[in-house]
């Protein structure tokens, strides 16, 4: 099932989304919840889709089952994605809204529409729309908002119907719910998670979901086709991407974030800010969040805080990090464990800041001047999102260097059920320190050259243990030191710390490998968050009697080159699936391997990857590889 | 045991020019810290890229050679994440003036308890003298090949604007003033701004030494008359204090404002401006995070191997969906 | 034929939140560009990231909608390598105050005959809420989960410190007097600030449109008495000419300092400050280069594919080595 | 011949090097210089190295035939580098000087030195150092300077001798020069040349000049080995890649130029500082060079400055590089042609400022978030540096695109010969700009969508064509569209411009390919200032019978994916050269052609690579490939 709700951006859409899906959630269903949005503040269109099933799910469908709406606009753009048979819930009072009014909507846009509708004969207005709809047999669900409102107001004592417009936003969900036969209870605790702390919001939202229960019991008997009924299950969170980063991190000992406000990033930081004082076992801790001045300050500022011994991270996106490039370098040759956590936005500059895409992995592992090791993790998945956080920080102080962590606004924006976060298995690894008594006499050597390229680390403050940090090559004590020896040494030292790191870390954190049943009829590779929908696809080719399998990269640099190698090399058809123009992962395989991947499905529209659209890419692939060596993915609106 | 001056000295040559004022500097700080007798296990010293930037090479304590102009974001990282930390940050006038100017401004709003040393040369001097944000309007500096054209900024009033709780102006030179000064600035409780004039041989050849020291000014014994005079001395009282009403307050400032537009014939030096009793960057965060000074991020995870003591389930309590519990 | 407001809009949909004071800052724009009658093909408006940025998109002149920051640069070389251009650049308040604060500062050393005007609206409204640098310590606007820690700057003293040579205030809601003040700016020779009080209902619940119209205080008849008034109908002389001593200058900048300081029950508005005769950047440059101003950067190469017409050996004279010839 | 001169920074050694190369150069030889130094003012030890032959030199070699010092730690330096057979000219002063006394020398590296002349039980001072050369056959000469600067003081009649003590170096100058039989008229002019209008310094050094070839003649009866002997030549330049790439900027049409001091890329803006006003065939043209505060304003005023129709661009180093990446973005997706010149020095971070390297190759091809063309070239010797600035000017305007023009520290420092530069089949070609007359009715699309993706330019201020620019995505107009169709069509409308140039650029510009006289025994590639090296060290395996054949990349976007897979798809050993620690080009050429470089020959200890070892890492790469697939070049002090 799935069902969507749209409305302008700032009248309440968020959190009738929240609503539904943790009621949905509470049904002991799973969910999987995406949101789509201008980079606007108030009144431009912004959607939500909740996809909901019985089994785990790990991505968007292009079709909707039931469509919320309460304006006209919603209905203009999403109707035709109703599926046949699916509902639509509409606001009784727009039908006679014409499509020439909604300026919302691009003025080309318009004029396509109100072609299409006057060419099948129907007025270029909602009717038309909804007429449409019903010649496809689609259940339209009228809802007289305005009723419903004034019913509620009477009920709970509120002459100010104005006080009232935002429950709109509930009585939307709760037709849906009714209609979809969702227990009201769930309905009613949901809202009283969303709106904690506000009684009389909760009250007043409370009785208008009894008022369009009510409504819909009276109304519509008949059944609608889709049914959601609870079934048993453990706990879980319902959590966004952006979250599970937050968690990872004050889990994994993050104790200082910087930050400067930035689409997708900044929501990591205001939650953090938010939880800034939290339990531990043996009293309190805290977390110091700190709006810089720019993403400079941002990341200079948590390398400052990372040479007392904290564990510090700065969160960014695109823009954000080109700022920061510099100050990473300085990380680089300092070996200063930092941790970047990255959320990718459709670039280039500005771009589409609140639209995905995966167009900076090349950018992260190139980026700044010289070279120095880095090491750059990619998650796949909201929970690949925690766990990968952890591993950021225990990367970044084993092996003494900027850590950045790849994650996309698909991911810091879906919301979605998992199982509660495991910590059992979860160490924080601080890696080669300085021992607290050493010869008086022996100088500190901060950059001593040894074998694995890890030098025993101290931290600002420790006694004795005084130390010089350069953005100069420098000598073991950290001194400037152009001479060339010492330069050719220093570099090895530093680069060898990246062939540590390669034999350290297990195969199974740098890749996940998901194999066919039998032999492969075509090896997917790819990384981020096109895991989910390629997951879901190899279900749907097996039906079809492909196998495929999958290799995804977690890691890409030190990049797993030998794994990739002998799974690729057997290949019979592989194919890149990743969310840019270039197919970056590709290159960095051919890059790494000399594989030149044979397929490519790319996508750049801004828009996350439906199951539906990769699927019938995949197949075509499979069927005409000649003639789908690049297939652009366009699905989304 | 107290602390000698070769406690906190390197033995790496150095390799500033002959005569540069840096020395001066170097010795004021170094004397000023062994003074005050700091463990200097617990002094960290910042400074960004540019001749002044090989200081902390020099000195024995921690040192941090950061990148240009990024020197006070690197130090006030250093602080937060540590407040037991003696911090004191060192910039170029380039460096801090110029590419750092964002930061040097930000940092004034925060009021972090650290000292800001600025050696402020009028030159570019490791990349060979174009001229720095403090060289005045129409001067032409050795290696220049035109007079600039930029205004030069004034430091005393971008640190008054931008909020600084400490600003100072001293002479490198002047190593018993300077050392005097540094000393004052690292007890004040908040950010402290010192300014040093300092003579470049190299490639400033306008504010040289022998101007500042007034050496083509010979008073009637035929002795040098310095253009440096501490103001301090001739009676300006830096002192702003909660006490004080928004008239008193405001008449000092116009007083800095004043004293901070000299220049030429009488260059005045020492501390114009300290206000006491404002609230640090610290204090503010202590009043949001309880713990945070006795607890700060760099004390709370300890070395090694461990397990993760933070309660997870309470903190990711609003999250949970408890499915059928309803 | 004269220009009507309709020309210079464009028909695009407006997205600011009903309310927004940045309604009252286009609309104040627009009708002074109709009012100058200027050119709108030599029209160049550059706008910074933040919600003020898409302004440029409402109006019909050349939009450059640039990055976050930075509006000043990409606006100084623009107006440097063409002086006929009108410049006007636009900045939010974390734009221009925040992460372009370094810019801010240096864009006021060059004084390029061009104006600035700043959309003040205390918070960062296009990421949501956060607080912008010129919010107060202290004050916590609807979307901050705790009170804010740092210091707001104050622009005016900013500006003053940089050097600028026009410093207005100006309130979104006034449009008259926004109208006006941007007029004037425009005409200033050198750089002009405009800072603009700028209600963000959506994100600061603060400084409102009913707070700065004063609409909890009324008077005896129960009319609103608002708390943003004219200081130059209070009669403040924002001039300063080279004819002025000293002293005079000083009694003025004094006098600003104590003007930028009120708020809360007063709140000036108004030109504060106007210097008259300093060169310009663009001056200082035709100094250097005679044919600056009759032949810029922009004019100099003609389209299409031509031979360069540098002379190439003279240019090179110097570096050539007449072998066998000494 | 390979002459040397050593001394302390900011002593004038860099004047005595150019008063040298000059007066070689005008007797008619080609000259090769280039300039070690420490990233330091004054006092730390810097040296020239002069290479001279009859016929044209592109690179440095390891042995030194004559060296010119007058102190002690040039000795102490350079001496072990003489060839057998050479010369030293040193300071009769500092014969005593013991090598602990040096202390501008590293301790280490002073205690090594000590302990070697110990073994061979001389003296630990330059007497001993002297000792140790004069039994490898070399040649000393003791020179009495403060005798000869005495005498020059008396005959131009300057008492105060600490006045003179800068024409020491004249004197080491001459010294040198009457060894090697240098007509001192040549001197004489260099030195007329390069103390350009300082008559009294003019007197000074030409009297000290006529001092030390008196000295030289009275003393030194017998041949030095080496011998320079005029011949015939043309004018020539001498020039370094700094004046080249200020030279190409003027005649390409460059008039504004941004930058923020740095090293080794401000003394191009320096030199256009100092010509800003400059002739033209019909009157006088200028260029405006602004300072700014940072890099970020630097590439920012530059970009605003080309959207009036400037040619503009910014020139810096990596750290100033990083600071611009953002910038650089927006020009991309705002299709701005801006150039910047890239001078590539040790990295990362701050890194060796005064050294070479060629580590930026993958940052500056992946810069910035997303995705957008760029053009890359890369220049490999200091002719090329002036024909590309100039080229890098018309591709930015012709493709509307930011152009990273690549060249080093070895180039912009390098001082050579080259013959005066031909612009006669220069063009300055702007590329599709708009029409002056349009229909008044219809709007200027600044981004209209082109088959070759390339739309008509109008630029700021003129009359009719107003547009808009965002870093957003955009659609025609210029203004904000986040549509995924835009999107989609707006992406592969820029990125098909990469196409267009690269079908428009003639292969010759992409790529140099030096064939072998027979089938190739070795197929090199390489790029930038490695050239030179290559060049000669094939003409020396020539003689080895080993045939060798050289590809040249000078174009690394759009990368000339089918010439390059064409010349190595058939090689029989291929070899990169490469002065960086990963061998960037040859991951390059992985990434876009799937071939594996077999060899790699690597330099990253900052100094260029010298003709002698490359050669024999070359000869051994042939002999030995297994043994030898990575090699690292460690020469140079
Ligand atoms: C981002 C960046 N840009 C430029 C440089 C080059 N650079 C090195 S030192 C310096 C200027 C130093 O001037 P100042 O800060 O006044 O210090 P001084 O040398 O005068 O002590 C510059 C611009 C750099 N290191 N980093
Ligand atoms: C380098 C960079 N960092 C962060 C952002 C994200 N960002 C977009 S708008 C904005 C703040 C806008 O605040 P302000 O300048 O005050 O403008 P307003 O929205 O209030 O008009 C930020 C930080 C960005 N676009 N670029
Ligand atoms: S160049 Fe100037 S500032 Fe730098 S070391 Fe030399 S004298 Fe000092
Ligand atoms: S968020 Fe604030 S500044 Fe932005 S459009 Fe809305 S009201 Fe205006
Ligand atoms: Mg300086
Ligand atoms: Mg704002």
């Amino acid at each position: 099932m799935n069902w969507k709700i749209g409305g302008a951006q700032g009248s309440g859409v968020d959190s009738s989304a929240r609503i539904f899906s943790r009621a949905v959630a509470l049904a002991g269903l799973w969910v999987f919840g995406t949101r789509e949005y201008y980079s606007n503040i108030k009144g431009l269109h912004s959607y939500f889709e909740v996809r909901v099933d019985s089994n785990p799910i790990q991505c968007k469908v292009d079709r909707t089952s039931l469509l919320a709406s309460f304006d006209a606009e919603t209905l203009i753009r999403h109707a035709t994605t109703v599926e046949d048979g699916g509902g639509i819930v509409y606001n009784k009072g727009v039908t006679e809204t014409s499509i020439e009014k909604v300026d919302t909507i691009n003025k080309e846009v318009r004029q396509e529409i109100q072609q299409r509708l006057t060419d099948k004969g129907l007025k270029a207005d909602i009717s038309g729309i909804l007429e449409e709809s019903r010649r496809r047999g689609i259940h339209l669900y009228p809802i007289p908002y305005d009723d419903l409102v004034a019913q509620t107001g009477k009920r709970i004592g509120e002459q100010q119907l104005s006080k009232l417009t935002r429950i709109i936003n509930v009585l939307a969900v709760s037709v849906s719910s009714a209609l979809l036969g969702i227990d009201k209870r769930y309905i009613d605790d949901s809202i009283r998670n969303v709106f904690s702390g506000k009684q009389r919001i909760i009250d007043m939202n409370i009785t208008g979901a009894q008022v369009a229960y009510e409504f819909v019991s009276e109304n519509y008997h008949e059944q609608f086709p889709y049914k959601i009924t609870p079934i048993q299950s453990k706990d879980r969170l319902f959590i966004s991407g952006n979250e599970a980063v937050a968690l990872g991190k004050l889990v994994g000992g993050c104790r200082m974030q910087t930050y400067y406000p930035i689409t997708p990033a900044s929501d990591e930081s205001e939650f953090l800010e938010a939880h800034e004082n939290f339990d531990v076992v043996d009293g309190k801790n805290s977390i110091l969040v700190v709006q810089t001045e720019d993403e400079i300050a941002a990341i200079t500022m948590a390398i400052g805080a990372a040479l007392t011994g904290t564990r510090a991270s700065a969160s960014t996106s695109g823009p954000g990090f080109s700022l920061m490039v510099e100050g990473m370098g300085w990380s680089g040759i300092n070996e200063v464990p930092v941790v970047i956590t990255l959320y990718s936005r459709g670039g280039p500059s500005t771009g589409m800041p609140t639209r995905t895409e995966q167009g900076d992995l090349k950018f992260v592992l190139n980026a700044s001047h010289g070279e120095f090791p880095r090491i750059v993790l990619c998650s796949g998945d909201i929970e690949e999102c925690f766990y990968d956080t952890i591993r950021a920080f225990n990367y970044a102080e084993k092996y003494q260097l900027p850590v950045i962590h790849l994650v996309d606004k698909a991911m810091a924006n879906t919301n979605v059920t998992v199982n509660p976060f495991d910590t059992k298995y979860i160490s924080i690894e601080r890696g080669k320190l300085v021992q607290e008594h050493k010869d008086q006499d022996e100088l500190y050597r901060r950059f001593k050259i040894t074998d694995d390229g890890i030098s025993p680390r101290a931290f600002l403050g420790m006694s004795g243990f005084r130390f010089w940090n350069t953005g100069d090559e420098h000598d073991e004590l950290g001194h400037i030191n152009e001479e060339p020896e010492n330069r050719v040494n220093m570099m090895n030292k530093r680069m060898r710390k990246l062939e540590t790191a390669d034999t350290d870390i297990p195969d199974r954190e740098k890749v996940n490998f998901f194999p066919a049943s039998k032999t492969a009829d075509i090896t997917i590779v790819s990384w981020g968050s096109s895991k989910g929908a390629i997951l879901e696809a190899m279900k749907l080719l097996k039906n079809d009697s492909i196998e495929a399998e999958f290799l995804q990269v977690r890691i890409a640099s030190p990049f797993p080159t030998e794994l990739v190698k002998r799974q690729l090399s057997k290949a019979k058809l592989t194919v890149a699936v990743e969310q840019n123009y270039s197919g970056q992962m590709a290159s960095l395989i051919a890059e790494k391997t000399g594989i030149i991947i044979d397929n490519k499905i790319v996508k750049y529209n801004g828009r996350p990857i439906s199951l539906n659209e990769l699927y019938a890419a995949l197949k075509n692939t499979f069927e005409k590889p000649e003639e789908n060596r690049r297939v652009v993915l366009t699905s989304g609106a | 045991m107290a602390l000698k001056l070769s406690d906190v000295r390197t033995d790496l040559f150095n390799d500033w020019c002959p005569g540069c004022g840096d020395f001066g500097i170097e010795a004021s700080l170094q004397m000023a810290l062994t003074e005050l007798g700091i463990d200097i296990n617990r002094v960290v010293l910042f400074s960004g890229i540019g001749c002044h930037g090989k200081i902390v090479h020099w000195t024995n304590t921690f040192g941090i050679h950061t990148l240009h102009g990024r020197t006070l974001a690197f130090a006030q990282g250093a602080k937060l994440a540590n407040p037991e930390l003696e911090v004191v940050a060192l910039g170029g006038d380039g460096d801090g003036y110029g590419i750092g100017a964002g930061h040097f401004v930000h940092a004034g709003r925060r009021n972090i308890d650290m000292t800001y040393i600025v050696h402020n040369n009028g030159v570019y001097g490791l990349t060979k003298g174009q001229a720095s944000p403090t060289q005045r309007l129409g001067e032409q500096t050795k290696s220049l090949p035109q007079p600039n054209i930029n205004n030069g900024i004034n430091p005393i009033i971008l640190a008054l604007s931008a909020g600084y709780t400490f600003i100072a102006r001293s002479y490198a030179f002047n190593t018993r003033h300077l050392k005097e000064t540094i000393k004052k600035a690292i007890a004040h409780k908040g950010l402290a701004l010192v300014d040093v004039l300092q003579p470049c041989p190299t490639y400033n050849d306008i504010e040289t030494k022998a101007w500042y020291d007034g050496e083509d000014r010979r008073d009637a014994s035929g002795r040098a008359v310095p253009r440096v005079y501490d103001v301090n001395m001739k009676g300006h009282d830096p002192l702003v204090s909660k006490e004080m009403d928004e008239d008193q307050v405001d008449k000092k400032i116009q007083h800095v404002f004043r004293l901070s537009k000299e220049w030429g014939d009488q260059i005045p030096i020492g501390i114009f401006y300290q206000e006491i009793g404002t609230p640090t960057f610290e204090d503010r965060i202590s009043a949001r995070i309880p713990s945070y000074l006795q607890n700060p991020p760099a004390k709370q995870i300890p070395p090694g191997t461990t397990k993760s003591t933070v309660e997870l389930e309470k903190l990711s309590s609003e999250l949970t969906v408890q499915a059928n519990n309803v």
